[in-house]
């Protein structure tokens, strides 16, 4: 592998790693990232893995796009399904799925709906969300922004649209959020997951080239840091391999 | 020439035009207007142009769950009053000018989430009172949800959701083909929320790249996905979809949406010379959809998306 | 036409006048007769009548099947659907629809669950029926067994499987059956309809080569026969060709 | 050889016996077994017979909303405790033993509805508590239906019907075709209720005339009408819906299913012997589906049938 490995090729690896054979799971709508994550796990751990609940089954496309709301994003899939099967997707619940907003807080919530003012009359209004519901209903999901900054690292969300930890186990106990919900947060710079106790979002491992206090700095709100900061394990030379020939054909996780 | 003439079988098949005085003679009613396909796929973009220019307004638009550049175009119009599309964006950007006449208080962009316009359309393509919902928890989004009902579950005895009809007045689709009767046939490997809006809603009006012989219909009725019962007039619109895709014909036109939502932006940001110029290059200025091909680029430029949809 | 014309053909004839241009229905379980009537009025009066509403549209057979459940007799069709659209079509109900019974009685109520006994320990179980739904979301429908006997027309069925107009327009009312119900019944002998006032069953006409006094006597119930009894009109030339050349070219329905 | 091994995608492909094992282990966790199809067009009879020899019993039978010969055979084979299904009936004639097994008190049938059993299917497919109907009225049905829940309906303030999720332990079904993956591709014209309870059970078994190379499904994914996810095994059954019907491969064996019901009328009348024999000849007999090809008439006797589903 003669080109550096790219902050979010480092991102694709770490989800890639954390999603197991035989499970069921889907993109979200940033997909560029976890089509990419999908598709490293399903070439190296888990061929089992069944991409599935967004009304299309294992996409076989030959290069990677940023939206899978497109018929060549699919390329040669095993089925189509329609809305209506998304609806029973949606209370069943998959294994995994992801997420991104505008704006992410320190429990994990995601807002797309506003910054600033209120829901009708906001400073920003941002794009809505289509799917709330796999936040609740899928075992967990990932969040994995393509920018970390503290604009978009919160204290507190101006609006949940999809609801992380809310402000921690007693609230998401009321609120009947029964599973996991977010589990790892991955960015360009850094892994963050959640403190078990608190559901508070802390600093789990920085990637090459980022250090934990340029991670914080580019945070909103106290990462936990305790001591030492791990580095994120660099991606294998297999993965790399098989992440560039067989998956990102177009080079799109370098551009 | 004997007295009475047997009757004979109607065709659907109309003019743009025509289909646009239709569909606005009756949004006039109720303005409840419903798109198909989702965000930068099979979206009836002539239809909307065509409503556009026969001058509608006030209207309450609803979709599958995402729409973006149509609804935009449609705010920047001046024909939309409220926006009941969960999802509202060009998905590597913005919509500008949802977010300028949203934040300027000009149209109201209720929060929703799919279930619960999914959940609506299936209540009215069904014909009962109301859909049941149980997999909302936690979003911000269920404060503020005007169609979402909270119920006791007579089964369960918990608290769930409930959403009643949603029974748009008019739903445009676009759809690959169609036979005269207004048979489609959708041939892209999604088709997201078409067959089940059509089953929702009052009145259909159908774009289509071609219309097709009746036995192309016939010897394959698997294919047909929305029976003509549920379709009241068709249109043949060459790039009826464009810009955004109508596979396996032709792709998005990923450039001319940006293009547009750099006016957009501009607009939103207080130079609205480009944005009145687009609007009257592509909406009100095409007399019909030749005109409108000659004004985004002529067949030279559509032959370059139609080779990007088979991946050339 | 050389060949008289069969009883069926008479009921087939009957029913397809009664069919509009521009009307939705189907054809209920028991399809041969109902099949033909709609693709008759097709034929020569209703081309824009539309045979939907049981998972397929306008089937167009090359010659006519006793069951729709067959893929042979939709022939070249031009839509399936599933059960998911037919739990919708119920609801919204069609413009006519066709039944028959085990028993059917004076007020046009029809049963198929069981003859003698109770439902769970009857003298004879009958097949029970799938549709229950059109007999009342639908404008009207018909009444066509192909047996016309004192055993078949009784004055009160076991059991109700399809409402008809219960025990008249008090009854109905309170069971919310708002549409018009069973508007004709057509034998193999007869045509009979309702009474306005009482809705109770009484002879309109009797086909050719029947009496008012021999309808009568196979039949279960008084047919309220007042004074002349007309003849029921005969199949036109026109009729009995398009039927037998276009439609029943296999001889079914005088076989 | 060098320590652990990559995985590899597990094939769904397996045998009639494992596959009815496989039922016949989940049935006596809860013995509800569905069957797709509907009458005599792609019912999953080999299947069927695969489990009888097998040695279930108890079973409560559900179905699309139309049943006939599977369900009588399984009567008759003393599997049956149950009836969940509207409909039974040979559709020219009555159900022999079904009819004998209920008038004796031997079996329970239901009085039910299809938008019962439809809707049960339904709210187990999309995942909720129940589903409203609002269809049915004055049928001395609805008086026994113990599946069917009148309920205050919070839109429209009326009592409406309810059905709680149907949720079938195992379905079984038939296609034409499968991938080893065990994505189900149905070539005939109707589908029935073949996807939506592959969508509400706990296990589906399908069998299918043919396994079709992997480029087949992937060169049309629109024509795939169970993914493989819904689907824990096929099954590759020559003839394995006889003598139901699989078009447009081969069509119902009318005269098979006529000579089964007269055994069966004899039966109900005193005279079990052929009935007895038939089972044996059919159903218990058979070592594998070669036998049973033999036993009805070999290669030649379906090739009539083949024919047949061609209107030749």
């Amino acid at each position: 592998m003669s080109a550096a490995v790219s902050p979010i090729e480092q991102m694709v690896v770490v989800l890639a790693r954390d999603l197991a054979d035989g499970e069921l799971g889907a993109a979200g709508a940033a997909a560029l990232v976890p089509m990419a994550a999908i598709a490293l796990a399903r070439e190296l751990h888990a061929p089992n893995l069944t991409v599935g609940g967004e009304m299309f089954f294992n996409p076989e496309p030959g290069r990677l796009y940023p939206s899978m709301l497109d018929d060549r994003a699919l390329g040669r899939c095993e089925a189509a399904e329609t809305f209506i099967e998304l609806f029973g997707h949606s209370h069943h619940g998959l294994d995994f799925f992801f997420h991104s907003g505008l704006q992410h807080d320190v429990y994990g919530n995601i807002n797309l709906h506003h910054v600033g003012g209120t829901l009708h009359a906001p400073k920003m209004r941002g794009p809505g969300a289509a799917n709330l519901s796999y936040c609740h209903t899928s075992s967990r999901y990932y969040i994995c922004p393509t920018v970390h900054t503290a604009r978009n690292f919160v204290e507190t969300v101006d609006f949940i649209t999809i609801p992380g930890h809310l402000s921690g186990p007693a609230a998401k106990r009321d609120a009947g959020l029964v599973n996991e919900g977010p589990r790892l947060v991955v960015t360009p710079r850094a892994v963050m997951d959640f403190d078990k106790t608190t559901l508070r979002m802390r600093l789990k491992s920085v990637h090459a080239g980022n250090t934990p206090e340029e991670v914080q700095r580019h945070t909103g709100f106290d990462l936990a840091i305790r001591g030492e900061v791990p580095q994120t394990r660099p991606p294998t030379e297999e993965e790399l391999r098989v992440l560039r020939e067989r998956i990102d054909t177009s080079g799109a996780l370098r551009a | 020439m004997e007295g009475q003439a047997k009757p004979t079988r109607r065709s659907k098949v109309t003019g743009l035009q025509d289909a646009a005085r239709l569909a606005r003679g009756a949004l006039e009613e109720r303005p409840e207007l419903c798109l198909g396909g989702l965000f930068k796929q099979s979206r009836p973009v002539a239809l909307v142009r065509a409503l556009l220019a026969a001058g509608a307004d006030g209207l309450h638009v609803y979709s599958s769950p995402g729409a973006g550049y149509d609804v935009d175009l449609m705010i920047a119009a001046g024909a939309v009053a409220q926006v009941f599309i969960p999802g509202v964006t060009l998905e590597n950007r913005l919509c500008p000018n949802f977010r300028r006449a949203v934040e300027a208080g000009q149209v109201t962009a209720h929060a929703l989430d799919a279930l619960t316009v999914v959940g609506g359309l299936m209540a009215s393509a069904h014909g009962v009172p109301f859909q049941p919902i149980d997999a909302l928890r936690g979003s911000d989004v269920l404060k503020h949800n005007p169609l979402l009902h909270e119920i006791d579950c007579p089964f369960s005895g918990r608290r769930i959701h409930a959403v009643g009809p949603i029974r748009p007045r008019v739903t445009f689709l676009h759809a690959q083909e169609a036979d005269r009767w207004g048979n489609l046939r959708h041939l892209s490997t999604m088709v997201y929320a078409d067959q089940l809006m059509a089953r929702a809603s009052d009145m259909v009006i159908a774009s289509v790249d071609r219309i097709v012989p009746d036995e192309v219909v016939l010897d394959d009725p698997s294919r047909v996905t929305v029976p003509s019962y549920y379709v009241d007039a068709v249109v043949e619109v060459p790039y009826g979809a464009h810009p955004t895709a109508s596979f396996p014909n032709y792709a998005m036109d990923e450039d001319h949406i940006d293009a547009y939502a750099d006016l957009g932006d501009a607009a939103r940001t207080g130079d609205s010379t480009g944005l009145d110029t687009y609007i009257a290059r592509h909406v009100t200025g095409p007399k019909n959809q030749s005109d409108y091909i000659e004004a985004v680029g002529g067949a030279g430029y559509f032959a370059v998306l139609e080779a990007e949809a088979r991946n050339e």
